[in-house]
């Protein structure tokens, strides 16, 4: 029982963007408990901000974790169960959601979700010479969501680009094709869709070949799934682009805590991963076939 | 509990009890009112036929929700079963296209694995039911847990994609029509027909009803009360396997997500349609209404700017609120 | 004479277009017992409803104590100590039978429910009754008899000035009957006025001071029970003459082949090692006290209830019956004695509650309902269902009338062998002879009949042979001179024949 | 004779009974037997308390539950509710704060405006369903969706948190204790104890199983059925408003996620207990047990690193079926 401990806990694979988290959390567990015989990942995932909770007080108290590497649900209902964790003395690494008090972590992993909005907003307003008629799909109600909208909205005001509708398409492809459907009644001419995210984005292009109007907008989803990877790749005019936000990056923070646990490599506090544009040219970097995701 | 909503029954019976009758209809009346008012597109065929084909799955799987809780059980797996399903069916088809390339006897394949599975889901929910003896409540609970559990696990948390070979040929399904009427809504129309007939004119029916009013009565009267739940939660089954056949076509994928509360959504169109949850007494037609009105609420919302999305949730729950009181109002008001 | 306590005046009732009472006038005085009679659907359940403030009438007025009143609900009734025992059963079935007989009048100390109080209350309104069911059983466990004594309990437990029983005999036997005899005794010494509504018309001589008659919704007459006959009374109802009740009994060909042989058969804590065998032709009776397993014996035998013993032979082949539907395929059909637990749907038409034992025969695959309404309205006529619409929900239906359409129903399968449980339960005395008609004319052209029955005028008027049973225990098969009533009773109560009935051990290790 | 029969039925009434009214008990103690096979950690105190801590939210609300479904009813807006009222708490002690000050007052403020908005909510049902005469279950989808709404709408979409002065003066009521049981644990087993109470000792508990069971009749044992169903709704949601008081402190946030599903998991939890879904027979303290079936499964989940995250769902169904099929089938075999 002198293995090292290192818990994870992630939410549930309940949209396609965690289902690629889980995945790569799996894949790294693996890869990890291979390369260090006397590391011990225990992955736990949750439906919901209170059973991560529930998960996080498992760990401390019958897993007996050393370690914890977190991607919380939530902010801000998660930071006190993790300051319980860390109160108990263990490591902690917070990945993607940074928590409301961020003295908590000791290591910080993250996509940006503000750039991520803003990157999106600038390649839209480029593409469309800063004028123009979109439509927005918005993710689950949540910080994340809003940390996007609100950075895309920041970044193409004082432009011509007007937001005609927007709804919540929950980062799901059925609710994405339903949600642009409908704005596909509603508007006669739409020049792009902003999606935010490539499972609600591959709802929006079946609905926009349904209707027939594939040349009249190009549409940018974001996460950098594989299949909207390879339609950049592919140069397909509908998608010329998707905005990177990989779920990839939980592998990452279980790699470097992992190396510092066990080989106790120093580590820098904070590793940001930004969102990077993908484009026809770069696109072959960002392409994994065999992820689920 | 029969006995006792029979003086009420009774007393509309005699004067209000069409109302109670066309209720649903004339809810639905209103709402395509209101979704005119609103915005002038909501009646051009193009987002009539996007409404009733959408629709298409829920109803479909409520038509065989209205069975299961005619007889007076309810089946709360449906919505992951329909993942499941989903899940398998493409994974099946992936698999031959190797051997038999992309063509429609892949797709037929896939179908009947899709139909086969729907079957023996409600092949096991209802043998639990019956034979284990335990609430339809519960076992549908826990297989709810399983067959999602088990989509997540066939994707690997993420989502399963139909090859896209296959795409090509099976995408007609569901984007293809007839004279005009993309399949969805043939198939949903025959689904509601069939499933009017069999309620209505089967012997099978009669028998749901009897056992949901009251199952002693049943046992008396020679029904093989059994083998009839189970039936019902096996055409349960089929029809969510039917709804799986259109839904696969649509996206070409299946994910841990999908069919997320769809059991529901289809209970809640059986219900808003006029059947009692409680059984013994079940209208298809009602629920093919009820499940038109609720995509129509979504619809109408999405063709409106006027509101906060965030409220969107609030207004479909008034909608549905009030379109019942409605037609409770008015027909216990007669 | 003193003041009627409660009274109705130029009552009418409608239901919709339908009107069942056209200006009734009745009336109860303190410490006397009133008969209410009239066929099945002359509206004296109706009536009585209306005077406990279950339904408003549609005209007229209720008086108390002379006052005129009008009752938005049975509580205002009750309050005034108008307490109406129901026709149809009216109990909370997942619920103990204290709780019901406490239900709406709760005992409580301070906050909480004396449940001492109303456990001693309710065992002592049953001790009264004689009735021996526990307090703390689920009323979904008792058998109708029971449940009619947890009713009549409910009742007088209340503070009563007026009880009004809608046939509380009904499903009542006659030891039973004479407990509740006794009962009404000592309430009217202590000035209860007492409504009684009966079919059985000795019990109604017996009891009763005054009777009343309704005809078709109308008053017909009101007299001392003692200036009236049985027979007149039968008259008044009916409007003519009913001499005999029974038609003669046929002989039963000497040769005449068993058709249905029942040997060993054990329904556990019910029923132990009991056999029988029926001839074709043969009526044969079941006679015994309640709870001697008369109905657990064919449901038993029906696969109703779980058998762990017993071989059937039909025409002397051994057969399997695994249910209703096994039964029916061997040409036998089951009335059962629990109408609204086991028979009918009363939520439903009177359509679908026809055809139910026998929806096969109505098409293969789409059930002919064109047919269905023939079949319906040739039953309607058959068996005098008096509805005043095809329409109707068989819970609208009086009570009698239900009992109609049952025996409709059980016939559908056209059995080769009947079996009736309580056949008459709340059935007129003119459509009682009909039936016993029906069923002896049945038996004329080769079926074969059981009747159980706790009628003994019933059982003996039809019966070739009379099977007797005690306790699970078949202890005597009577044929010929032997069947009459102290012989009967002699063999179900144990003065003769086997003494062993199902032990208490049986029925623990069950 | 009768009178001699008479303890035969008695004994044979209880003995069949008995088990069934100790299945919940006996299928919760299997549970604790896997559990502590699975791993000895189990029964510790620390764990132990950490699970019953937990199951509080859903127990208390499970409780009230149990008097809705009783009365013939049932309630799925508990999870909204319990996320709008958190909500709305947090951002009333968030106001009260700069005017008050953080401390123990502002506190109190707030939980009495949960416990308002949880009285009024069951209100707003309970008049819908008597009044309006609608289904409970469609009155309850339809105030679902509307709770949800609102609090996104407070939220904006994001989330709403207790401001951090206030969270330190509230967090003791989740995490503290008296007497080593830490409050949580405290609340339910009050609220448990007084709903027991309630259900078998005072008549509004015998009134909700008799209306339950038959409405008839108990309308005509003179009880005023739309009173107390009214009032078994408002017992909800204040038992819903108790759930949120423990709720806020421990996470100190509310959003659009808040809550979610909790309905299906109270419903589970008071039919696991042996309540019927179709009233007439209520078991608090089958709740509870069913209540602490559900949080023990997931626990023991997380015990054992054995299987697949993807199947945890799976064997969380299989449990649960497992769970009640061993409890129906030792009371039906017997
Ligand atoms: N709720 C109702 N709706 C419509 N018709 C009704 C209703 N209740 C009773 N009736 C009709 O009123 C008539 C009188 O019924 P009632 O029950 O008073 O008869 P009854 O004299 O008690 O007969 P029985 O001896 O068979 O009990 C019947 O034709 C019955 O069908
Ligand atoms: N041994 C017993 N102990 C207690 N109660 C009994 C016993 N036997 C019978 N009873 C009660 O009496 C009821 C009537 O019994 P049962 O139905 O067997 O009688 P029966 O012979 O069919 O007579 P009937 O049809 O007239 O009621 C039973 O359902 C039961 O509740
Ligand atoms: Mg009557
Ligand atoms: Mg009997």
């Amino acid at each position: 029982q002198d293995k090292i401990k290192m818990g994870v806990s992630i939410p549930a694979a309940t949209h396609g963007w965690a289902g690629g988290l889980n995945w790569h959390a799996q894949q790294a567990e693996k890869r990890l408990e291979q390369k260090y015989p006397n590391l011990d990942v225990i992955l736990v995932t949750a439906r919901d901000v209170g059973r991560q909770a529930n998960d996080l007080e498992d760990l401390v108290s019958v897993r007996q974790i050393d370690a914890l590497v977190i991607l919380p649900f939530e902010s801000a209902p998660m930071t006190d169960p993790v300051r319980a964790v860390k109160d108990a003395g263990k490591f902690v690494t917070v990945v993607d959601r940074g928590l409301t008090d961020p003295s908590i972590q000791d290591l910080y992993v993250a996509g940006n979700n503000p750039e991520m909005g803003k990157v999106s907003a600038q390649y839209i307003k480029q593409k469309l010479n800063g004028k123009g008629d979109i439509v927005v799909l918005r993710g689950i109600p949540t910080v994340v969501d809003n940390q996007r909208v609100e950075a895309f909205q920041e970044e193409i005001k004082g432009s011509q680009i007007k937001v005609l509708g927007m709804e919540y398409a929950n980062w799901n492809r059925d609710d994405g094709f339903k949600v642009m459907q409908d704005f596909l009644s509603r508007f006669p001419k739409i020049d792009a869709v902003w999606a935010q995210d490539d499972d609600i984005a591959l709802g929006v292009i079946e609905a926009v070949k349904q209707a027939g109007r594939e040349k009249e907008m190009f549409i940018l989803g974001g996460a950098g799934m594989k299949d909207i990877i390879k339609r950049v790749m592919d140069k397909d005019t509908l998608v010329p682009a998707d905005v990177l936000y990989p779920p990839a990056m939980i592998a990452e923070a279980m790699e470097i805590t992992a190396r510092h646990l066990v080989e106790k490599a120093p580590i820098e506090k904070q590793y940001i991963i930004e969102a990077t544009l993908v484009t026809p040219e770069n696109a072959a970097k960002y392409y994994y076939p065999d992820s689920p995701f | 509990m029969t006995q006792s909503s029979m003086p009420d029954a009774v007393r509309r019976r005699s004067s209000g009890f069409d109302l109670k009758l066309w209720g649903p209809f004339l809810a639905l009346a209103g709402l395509i009112v209101l979704g005119t008012l609103v915005n002038p597109v909501f009646l051009s065929p193009g987002n009539i036929f996007n409404v009733l084909t959408r629709t298409a799955f829920i109803g479909i799987i409520a038509v065989g929700a209205t069975f299961v809780i005619t007889s007076g059980g309810i089946d709360l797996s449906v919505g992951s079963l329909a993942a499941f399903a989903s899940g398998v069916t493409i994974v099946t088809m992936n698999a031959l296209v190797p051997a038999m390339g992309p063509g429609w006897h892949v797709v037929a394949l896939g179908m009947l694995v899709a139909v086969g599975l729907g079957l023996a889901a409600g092949l096991v929910n209802g043998v639990l039911v019956t034979k284990g003896r335990i609430e339809a409540f519960i076992v549908t609970l826990g297989t709810m847990g399983i067959f999602r559990s088990l989509v997540t696990y066939l994707a690997d948390g993420g989502t399963l994609s139909l090859d896209s070979s296959m795409r090509s040929v099976y995408r007609p399904v569901y984007y293809g029509s007839l004279f005009g009427i993309p399949y969805p809504i043939l198939l949903f129309a025959v689904v509601a027909l069939i499933g009017a007939l069999i309620m209505y004119r089967t012997r099978f029916g009669r028998y749901c009803a009897a056992i949901g009013s009251n199952e002693e009565v049943a046992r008396y009267s020679a029904i093989d009360v059994d083998r009839v739940k189970l039936l019902a939660f096996m055409l349960q089954g089929l029809c969510v396997a039917l709804a799986v056949v259109i839904y696969v076509p649509r996206l070409g994928s299946a994910s841990a997500t999908t069919g997320l509360l769809w059991e529901l959504e289809a209970i809640a169109a059986v219900i808003i349609g006029g059947t009692m949850l409680k059984g013994g007494y079940g209208r298809v037609w009602g629920t093919v209404v009820g499940a038109v009105m609720l995509t129509l609420i979504d619809n109408i919302l999405n063709l409106t700017g006027a509101i906060s999305v965030y409220l969107n949730g609030a207004i479909q729950g008034a909608i549905i609120i009030v379109a019942v009181l409605l037609q409770r109002g008015t027909a216990s008001k007669r | 004479m003193s003041q009627p306590v409660l009274g109705a005046e130029g009552v009418a009732k409608s239901f919709g277009p339908v009107q069942v009472l056209f200006g009734v006038d009745f009336d109860v005085r303190p410490g006397e017992v009133h008969a209410l009679m009239g066929e099945n659907g002359a509206g004296k359940s109706t009536l009585m409803k209306i005077l406990g403030g279950y339904q408003p009438p549609t005209a007229g007025t209720i008086r108390v104590n002379g006052q005129p009143v009008q009752f938005s609900g049975s509580g205002d009734a009750e309050a005034l100590g108008i307490v109406l025992i129901h026709q149809e059963f009216n109990l909370a079935e997942t619920m103990t039978v204290e709780e019901n007989i406490s239900l709406g009048r709760e005992v409580r100390r301070g906050l909480f429910l004396d449940k001492k109080a109303m456990r001693e209350r309710a065992r002592a309104a049953l001790a009264e009754l004689n009735c021996p069911v526990d307090p703390n059983a689920r009323v979904s466990g008792l058998a109708v008899s029971e449940r009619q004594m947890v009713e009549i309990a409910k009742a007088v437990s209340r503070d009563v000035r007026v009880l009004i029983m809608d046939e509380p005999t009904a499903v009542l036997t006659g030891a039973e009957t004479e407990v509740l005899f006794r009962l009404i005794r000592r309430l009217t010494a202590q000035g209860v006025g007492v409504v009684y509504i009966s079919h059985k018309l000795d019990e109604v001589k017996a009891i009763s001071d005054r009777v009343t008659v309704l005809r078709d919704g109308r008053h017909i007459a009101t007299r001392p029970a003692a200036e009236l006959s049985q027979d007149d009374i039968a008259q008044l109802m009916v409007g003519r003459d009913l001499s005999d009740m029974f038609p003669p009994k046929r002989e039963l060909a000497p040769d005449a082949p068993v058709v249905l042989e029942v040997e060993g058969l054990t329904v556990p804590g019910w029923v132990e090692n009991a056999s029988f065998r029926l001839r074709r032709g043969e009526i044969l009776g079941f006679a015994g006290l309640v709870g001697a397993g008369r109905s657990e014996l064919i449901e038993g035998m029906l696969s109703l209830r779980h058998r762990t013993a017993g071989t059937i032979r039909r025409d002397g082949k051994p057969v399997r019956i695994r249910n209703v539907g096994d039964a029916a395929a061997h040409g036998i059909a089951y009335l059962t004695e629990d109408r609204k637990g086991k028979g009918l749907l009363v939520g439903k038409g009177l359509r679908p509650n026809l055809t139910l034992l026998a929806l096969d025969r109505y098409g293969r695959f789409f059930i002919d309902e064109r047919k269905e309404a023939t079949v319906l309205e040739r039953a309607v006529e058959e068996f005098d269902i008096r509805v005043k619409s095809m329409d109707a929900l068989v819970g609208s239906l009086s009570g009698g009338n239900q009992q109609k359409l049952l025996l409709a129903k059980t016939m559908q399968v056209e059995p080769s062998i009947l079996i009736v449980d309580e056949p008459t339960r709340g059935i007129d005395i003119g459509t009682k002879r009909q039936i016993y008609l029906f069923l002896h004319d049945l038996a004329r052209r080769g079926a074969s009949i059981i009747v159980i029955s706790s009628e003994m005028p019933e059982i003996i008027g039809l019966s070739h042979r009379v099977v007797v049973m005690r306790s699970g225990v078949v202890t005597g098969t009577l044929s010929g001179d032997a069947i009459e009533e102290a012989e009967i009773v002699r063999y179900a109560t144990g003065l003769k024949g086997g003494t062993k009935g199902v032990s208490n051990d049986a029925i623990v290790h069950a």
